[in-house]
C-alpha cells in the first residue's frame, strides 16, 4: 500500500481543515476553552491548537458521551430507539495514546454484543493523529504494549508530525486516509530528509519518556497479591471522587436510568459506593480502598485477562487532574517493592 | 406533563401546601367547615410540624413543575413541639435566599403562621399567595427532556 | 515565601512529627509531600523514618481535614495533621458537629501567609483570609513574618457574590443553568469537602428520589442548589470544592453566598468556636421573619 | 429476525438495550413482598427464540419511567410461550412492579447468562439448598428436572425463609413432597414459626448439617443470600462433595447484563457474562474479598 506523504505548513493545515468542513465533515480538534485545552468542534483551522501536551478531555467524550438518550417511550407505550444522528466527523490532532484508547473502547463495545449506539458514533469517525514531540513527565505510553509510543500511527487513518516551527509531515495510514489526502491542494511531496527528521524526532521523543513499566511482571505481581495491605495503604490518599475515571480515555463504565419517558445512559464510576451495592444492601466493595484497587486492577489485570490488552494508555490525565495527585504509574510500578514491604507488617488501621 | 400556553387571568397556579397538623391543618379545616371561599390552587400535605419539612421536599416540588410552595405552621411560641417552628423559620429563611440566588423567584416559596382558630386568615393567606404566584406565571425552570 | 522560611518551618514540622511518632502519641501524620513539578500532595507518614518526606512551602493548598472523617472510619486511630488557619476551621466545624474526638487529633498549626497556585498568584481564599494563625492547635509552627493581627468581622469582601446578586432573577437562572450544564457529576466537590461525610448522600437516595442522578441540566442544577443548602451554616469557605472541580464551576460563589446570608441573618460563622452548636440545629426567638405572613 | 434476541456482533440496526414488549398474563402473590409474574411476549416471531432459555438464565425486566433490573427466570423451559419472574419488593422498580396488574406491559431483555445444566445433572442425585428469593432460579431447575423425572436420581429440597408467611410456592412444595423419591425440608428462621408449624425451625446452613446427604453421584445447587452460600458450601465440602459438584449463583448488581457496564465484576469475572452460575471450585478461585 503506497502511503502518500506530503509536507504542508500551518496555512496548508488551515486550508485542509476548511476543505474538510466544506466536504460536510464536522472537525473536532483540541481548542482553547477557559484557558485549558479541550477537544471541541472547530469552525476554522486556526482554532486547532498545535502546541499542547494533551487535552483535558479525550475523544471518548464524543464517541461515548457523558450522557445519551438510548430509548424513548411514546405515549402509547411503544419503544422508540434514539440513535445518534449519522454525522461525518474528523477527529483532528488525536494523540497516539488517545487513539489506542479508542481501539480499546472499540474492542469492549463489540465484545460479543455490538453496542449499536457506540458503533454508530464510531463508524463514521476519521482519526487524524498528531505525533507527540514533547511528552509530559506524567506520560508513560511506551510501556503499555501494542507498540504504543509518541509517534505510533497504527490506530489512526492519517498522521501529522510537526517537523519544525511551521511544517508538518502528513501521511495517510489507512484507506480512509488515502481518500482524504486528496483534499490537500497545496503542500510538497515528502522527501527522505523529511522522513529522517521525523525518525529523529520520534527517537528523542521516546527517549524523553523516562518512566518504564514491565507490563507482564506487574500483571503477575498484582494478580498474586490482591489482598495485600499495600492497596489499603496507597489508597488512603484517594478521596473517592470520579475525576480519574471520567477523564480517563479508556474508562467505559456506565449506568442506565429512566427519567420521564426517556431511558438515559450516562457515565458511572467504580469509585462510587452505589456502583456495586446489591439490592439486599450487601456491597462487595464497600470500603474506599477496595474501590480504588478495583480501578487499578481493571486496567492492569482484569482487561488483560478478558481481552488480553492493558486498559491503560499512559496519558497521565488521572494523575494531572486528581485532587490528591494519585499517580497510578507510581502505585503500579512500585507494587512489587511495596507489597513485599507489607508482607511482614500487620495491616495498618 | 404538557404545559399549555397561558395568559395569567384564567390560569390556576398549582401550589403545594405543607401544613402542620396541630395548627394550620386545623385552621384550614375550620376554613372549610365554615364554608369560606378560596382558590382551589392549593394541594395540602399534612406534616406533624413545620420542622419536619425537609428543604429537599420544597426543591423536589419545584423540580416536578409545581408553581409555588406554601409552608404554614403554628405561631412562634405555640408550637406543639415547643421550638419546631423556630427551627423551620431559620431553615427556610436560608433556603429562600439561596433559591433566589440561583434564579428561582423567592415569592414562589411562602411561609405563614396560621393557628387552629384562624380559618379566615388561612383563606386570606391562600388568596394572597395564589394571586402573587399567578403574577409570576407558570414554573418554567426546566424544559421537559432538556438533557 | 523565602527559602529560609520554608526550610525552618519544614524542619520544625519534621521534628514535631518525628517526636509524635516515636512517642506513639499519633499512629500517623497527615502532611504535604513534594511532587516532581514543585507542587505538593497529601502524604500519610506511618513511621519516623519517613518524616523526611514532609515539606512546607507556599503551594500547600489541600485541606487535609477532609481525610479526618472519611478514611479514618474506625475512630480509634490517633492522627497528627498539618493544618493551616482555614483547615483548622474545618476541624473546628467537625468538632462542633461531634464527628471527631478532640484528643484523638493532634493539630500541628502552621502560620500561613497565603498559598499560591501553579502560576504563582495568590489564591482567592488567601486574599480573603483572616486566619493567618490557626485559632486552635496542639503545637504551633510559628512564622514571625506572618501578621497575625485579629481582623474586624465586617471587613469581609463579598464583592463577587454581590455581582451575581445584582443580576435579575432570569439572568441568574440562565447563569446557573449554564454552569450546571458543565457538571459531569464526578462528585469531587462532595468527596473533597471535610464536612460532606453523610453515609448516603441525598443525591444517591432513590426512595424517595429528591434529585435526578443523571448529569442532566435539571439534575445538576438541583445538585448544586441542595449541596449548598446542606452546607449552609457549616461551610467554612476553604474553597477546596472550587479547586478540584474539573470543569471549573464557580462553587465558591454558592458557598460564600450561604456564608454571607448566614452572617447577615444570624451573625453566625462556622468553624469559629468548637463548643458552639451548629447553626441549623438551634434557633433563637429573635430570628428575622419579615417574609412570614 | 433471529438477530433480535440479544443481537450478536452482526451490526444489525438493533440496539441491544431495546426491550421486547412483554404483557403480564398471570400474577400470583406468593408472600407479602414476593409476587410471581407470568409474562408473554407480543412480538410473536421472537417468542420461541426468546423462550429457549435454560434454568439459571436471567432477564432484565423494566417498566417505562422506572428503570430496569435483572431477575432470574423461575419458570421451566418446558412452559412455552411465556416466562415467569418472581420479584421481591425492595426498591423503586420492584415497588412499581408490585403495583402492576394483569394485561400491563413489562419490557424484557435477555435471556442472558449461563445456566445450571452445565453441571450435567442427568442421572445424578440432586440436592437443592435455597434461601429467601434464591428459590426463584432453583424452582425453574426443579420443574425442569421433574419434567423428565426418571433420568434423575434422589431429589432433596431444603428451603428456608424468614417466617412462614415468607415461604413462596407453598402449593408446589406440597406437590413435590408427595412425589416419591423427592424429600422436601422447609425451615423458618428462629422466631418466624407459628404454633401449628410442622416444618423445621433454624437457619438453612444449620438444618443442612442434619440432612447428611451422601455425596456419591450427587450434585448440590445452592442459591440465596451470600452467607447461606458460604456456610452451606463449607458443610457440603466437609461431607466430601467435590467443589466441582457444588453449584451456586452470584447475585451482583447488574445494569447491562452483557459485560459492558463493568459493575458486576468479581475480580476479572463478569457475573452477568461468565455467570451467574458458578461451581464452588470457580468461586474459590475468585478473589475472596471482592464478592
Amino acid at each position: 500500500m503506497v502511503t502518500e506523504k506530503k509536507v504542508i505548513d500551518d496555512e496548508g493545515l488551515n486550508q485542509f481543515v476548511s476543505a474538510l468542513i466544506q466536504h460536510g465533515y464536522a472537525v473536532i480538534a483540541p481548542t482553547i476553552k477557559a484557558d485549558r485545552v479541550f477537544y471541541g468542534v472547530v469552525e476554522k483551522g486556526s482554532e486547532f491548537v498545535r502546541e499542547y501536551s494533551n487535552a483535558q478531555n479525550s475523544p471518548k467524550d464524543f464517541l461515548f458521551p457523558r450522557m445519551e438518550e438510548i430509548l424513548r417511550f411514546t405515549d402509547d407505550e411503544t419503544v422508540v430507539e434514539t440513535f445518534p444522528k449519522a454525522v461525518k466527523r474528523v477527529f483532528l490532532g488525536v494523540r497516539p495514546c488517545d487513539a489506542m484508547a479508542i481501539k480499546h473502547l472499540d474492542k469492549l463495545f463489540n465484545w460479543d454484543y455490538a453496542d449499536t449506539h457506540y458503533n454508530k458514533r464510531r463508524g463514521d469517525a476519521v482519526l487524524i493523529g498528531l505525533a507527540c514531540n514533547t511528552p509530559k513527565s506524567s506520560c508513560f505510553c511506551t510501556s503499555l504494549g501494542g507498540g504504543l509510543g509518541p509517534h505510533h500511527k497504527k490506530n489512526v487513518d492519517m498522521m501529522l508530525t510537526k517537523l519544525d516551527r511551521s511544517s508538518y509531515l502528513i501521511e495517510a495510514v489507512s484507506e480512509l486516509g488515502e481518500a482524504l489526502i486528496s483534499l490537500l491542494e497545496c503542500g510538497v511531496l515528502a522527501t527522505s530528509s523529511h522522513d529522517e527528521k521525523a525518525l529523529e524526532l520520534r527517537e528523542n521523543a521516546e527517549k524523553m519518556i523516562t518512566k518504564r513499566l514491565n507490563l507482564d511482571e506487574t500483571f503477575k505481581v498484582m494478580d498474586d497479591n490482591f489482598d495485600s495491605a499495600y492497596w489499603k495503604t496507597v489508597a488512603r490518599k484517594c478521596i473517592g471522587c470520579g475525576i480519574c475515571t471520567y477523564l480517563c480515555p479508556t474508562c467505559h463504565c456506565f449506568d442506565i436510568q429512566d427519567e420521564g419517558l426517556f431511558r438515559l445512559r450516562f457515565w458511572d464510576s467504580c469509585q462510587f459506593a452505589l456502583y456495586s451495592k446489591h439490592a439486599s444492601g450487601h456491597n462487595p466493595r464497600d470500603q474506599p480502598h477496595k474501590r480504588f484497587r478495583n480501578r487499578v486492577y481493571h486496567k492492569f489485570v482484569y482487561f488483560k485477562k478478558n481481552l488480553d490488552e492493558a486498559l491503560c494508555v499512559g496519558c497521565g490525565r488521572c494523575k494531572t487532574y486528581c485532587p490528591s495527585k494519585v499517580d497510578i504509574f507510581k502505585i503500579v510500578s512500585e507494587a512489587e517493592a511495596g507489597i513485599s514491604e507489607y508482607r511482614s507488617v500487620e495491616i495498618p488501621k | 406533563m404538557r404545559k399549555k400556553e397561558f395568559d395569567s387571568i384564567d390560569w390556576e397556579p398549582k401550589i403545594i401546601g405543607f401544613l402542620c397538623k396541630w395548627c394550620s391543618y386545623a385552621g384550614a379545616d375550620l376554613a372549610g367547615s365554615s364554608r369560606l371561599i378560596y382558590p382551589p390552587s392549593i394541594n395540602i400535605i399534612r406534616v406533624p410540624c413545620t420542622s419536619r419539612i425537609k428543604p429537599h421536599f420544597v426543591v423536589k416540588a419545584f423540580a416536578t413543575g409545581i408553581d409555588g410552595v406554601l409552608i404554614s405552621g403554628c405561631h412562634p411560641g405555640s408550637c406543639h413541639y415547643v421550638n419546631g417552628n423556630y427551627k423551620a423559620r431559620r431553615r427556610f429563611s436560608v433556603l429562600r435566599r439561596l433559591i433566589e440566588f440561583m434564579g428561582i423567584d423567592p415569592r414562589r416559596l411562602q411561609m405563614s403562621w396560621v393557628s387552629a382558630s384562624e380559618g379566615f386568615k388561612w383563606a386570606d393567606v391562600v388568596r394572597k399567595a395564589t394571586e402573587e404566584i399567578r403574577q409570576l406565571g407558570p414554573n418554567r425552570l426546566f424544559i421537559e427532556g432538556e438533557t | 515565601m523565602r527559602a529560609s522560611e520554608t526550610n525552618d518551618m519544614t524542619g520544625k514540622i519534621r521534628q514535631i512529627s518525628r517526636s509524635l511518632l516515636e512517642a506513639k502519641e499519633a499512629d500517623y501524620v497527615i502532611g504535604y509531600e513534594l511532587e516532581t513539578d514543585g507542587s505538593v500532595c497529601p502524604v500519610f507518614i506511618d513511621c519516623p523514618e519517613e518524616v523526611e518526606k514532609l515539606v512546607w512551602n507556599d503551594r500547600c493548598i489541600h485541606n487535609l481535614a477532609s481525610f479526618l472523617k472519611k478514611t479514618i472510619d474506625d475512630g480509634e486511630s490517633r492522627v497528627a495533621i498539618v493544618s493551616k488557619g482555614c483547615d483548622v476551621k474545618s476541624i473546628v466545624a467537625l468538632l462542633q458537629e461531634g464527628q471527631i474526638v478532640r484528643d484523638k487529633i493532634k493539630v500541628l498549626g502552621v502560620d500561613c501567609s497565603g498559598q499560591r497556585d501553579e502560576k504563582g498568584n495568590l489564591l482567592l481564599k488567601c486574599k480573603l483570609c483572616r486566619d493567618h494563625r490557626p485559632l486552635l492547635y496542639d503545637s504551633l509552627i510559628a512564622n514571625e513574618r506572618v501578621d497575625v493581627r485579629e481582623f474586624d468581622v465586617d471587613s469581609v469582601d463579598y464583592s463577587e457574590v454581590e455581582d451575581v446578586e445584582k443580576m435579575s432573577v432570569e439572568e441568574r437562572l440562565r447563569f446557573w443553568k449554564e454552569e450546571a450544564e458543565k457538571c459531569i457529576r464526578c462528585y469531587a466537590c462532595r468527596e473533597v469537602c471535610p464536612l460532606c461525610y453523610c453515609v448516603e448522600c441525598f443525591t444517591d437516595q432513590n426512595l424517595p428520589k429528591y434529585v435526578p442522578s443523571t448529569p442532566s441540566i435539571k439534575g445538576n442544577f438541583l445538585w448544586l442548589l441542595m449541596r449548598t443548602f446542606d452546607l449552609a451554616g457549616r461551610c467554612t469557605g476553604c474553597m477546596e470544592c472550587d479547586r478540584v472541580c474539573p470543569v471549573d464551576i464557580p462553587l465558591h460563589l454558592l458557598n460564600r453566598k450561604a456564608i454571607k446570608d448566614v452572617a447577615t441573618l444570624f451573625g453566625y460563622e462556622a468553624g469559629r468556636n468548637p463548643s458552639e452548636k451548629p447553626l441549623l440545629a438551634v434557633f433563637s426567638e429573635e430570628d428575622p421573619d419579615e417574609f412570614i405572613k | 429476525m433471529t438477530a433480535r434476541v440479544g443481537s450478536r456482533v452482526d451490526g444489525v440496526e438493533e440496539s441491544i438495550y431495546k426491550p421486547y414488549n412483554g404483557r403480564i398474563i398471570w400474577m400470583r402473590e406468593e408472600t407479602p413482598d414476593i409476587t410471581t409474574f407470568r409474562v408473554a411476549l407480543e412480538e410473536h416471531e421472537v417468542v420461541d427464540s426468546f423462550t429457549s432459555f435454560k434454568p439459571g438464565n436471567f432477564v432484565l425486566a423494566s417498566v417505562i419511567g422506572y428503570g430496569e433490573a435483572p431477575f432470574a427466570i423461575s419458570s421451566p423451559p418446558s412452559q412455552r410461550g411465556s416466562i415467569e419472574i418472581s420479584v421481591k419488593r425492595l426498591g423503586v422498580l420492584t415497588q412499581v412492579l408490585h403495583e402492576l396488574c394483569v394485561e400491563d406491559r413489562i419490557g424484557l431483555r435477555g435471556p442472558y447468562g449461563n445456566d445450571f445444566l452445565r453441571g450435567e445433572p442427568k442421572g445424578k442425585n440432586l440436592l437443592f439448598v435455597a434461601g429467601g428469593i434464591g428459590m426463584a432460579p432453583i424452582r425453574s431447575l426443579i420443574h425442569h428436572v421433574l419434567d423428565d423425572r426418571k433420568s434423575y436420581g434422589e431429589i432433596t429440597i431444603l428451603y428456608g425463609a424468614k417466617s412462614i408467611a415468607d415461604i413462596p410456592y407453598k402449593k408446589e412444595f406440597k406437590r413435590w413432597d408427595r412425589m416419591d423419591g423427592v424429600d422436601v425440608v422447609l425451615t423458618v428462621d428462629p422466631g418466624g414459626e407459628t404454633p401449628d408449624w410442622d416444618g423445621r425451625i433454624g437457619y438453612v446452613p444449620n438444618i443442612l448439617t442434619e440432612l447428611n446427604t451422601s455425596p456419591k453421584n450427587c450434585l448440590a445447587f445452592v442459591c440465596g443470600p451470600q452467607i447461606v452460600i458460604k456456610l452451606s458450601a463449607q458443610t457440603l465440602s466437609n461431607w466430601g462433595f467435590k467443589s466441582r459438584d457444588i453449584i451456586s449463583t452470584l447475585e451482583n448488581r447488574m445494569k447491562c447484563g452483557i459485560g459492558k457496564c463493568g459493575r458486576c465484576n468479581v475480580g476479572h469475572i463478569y457475573v452477568c457474562k461468565h455467570g451467574p452460575v458458578f461451581t464452588y471450585e470457580e468461586i474459590m478461585k475468585m478473589p475472596n474479598s471482592d464478592y
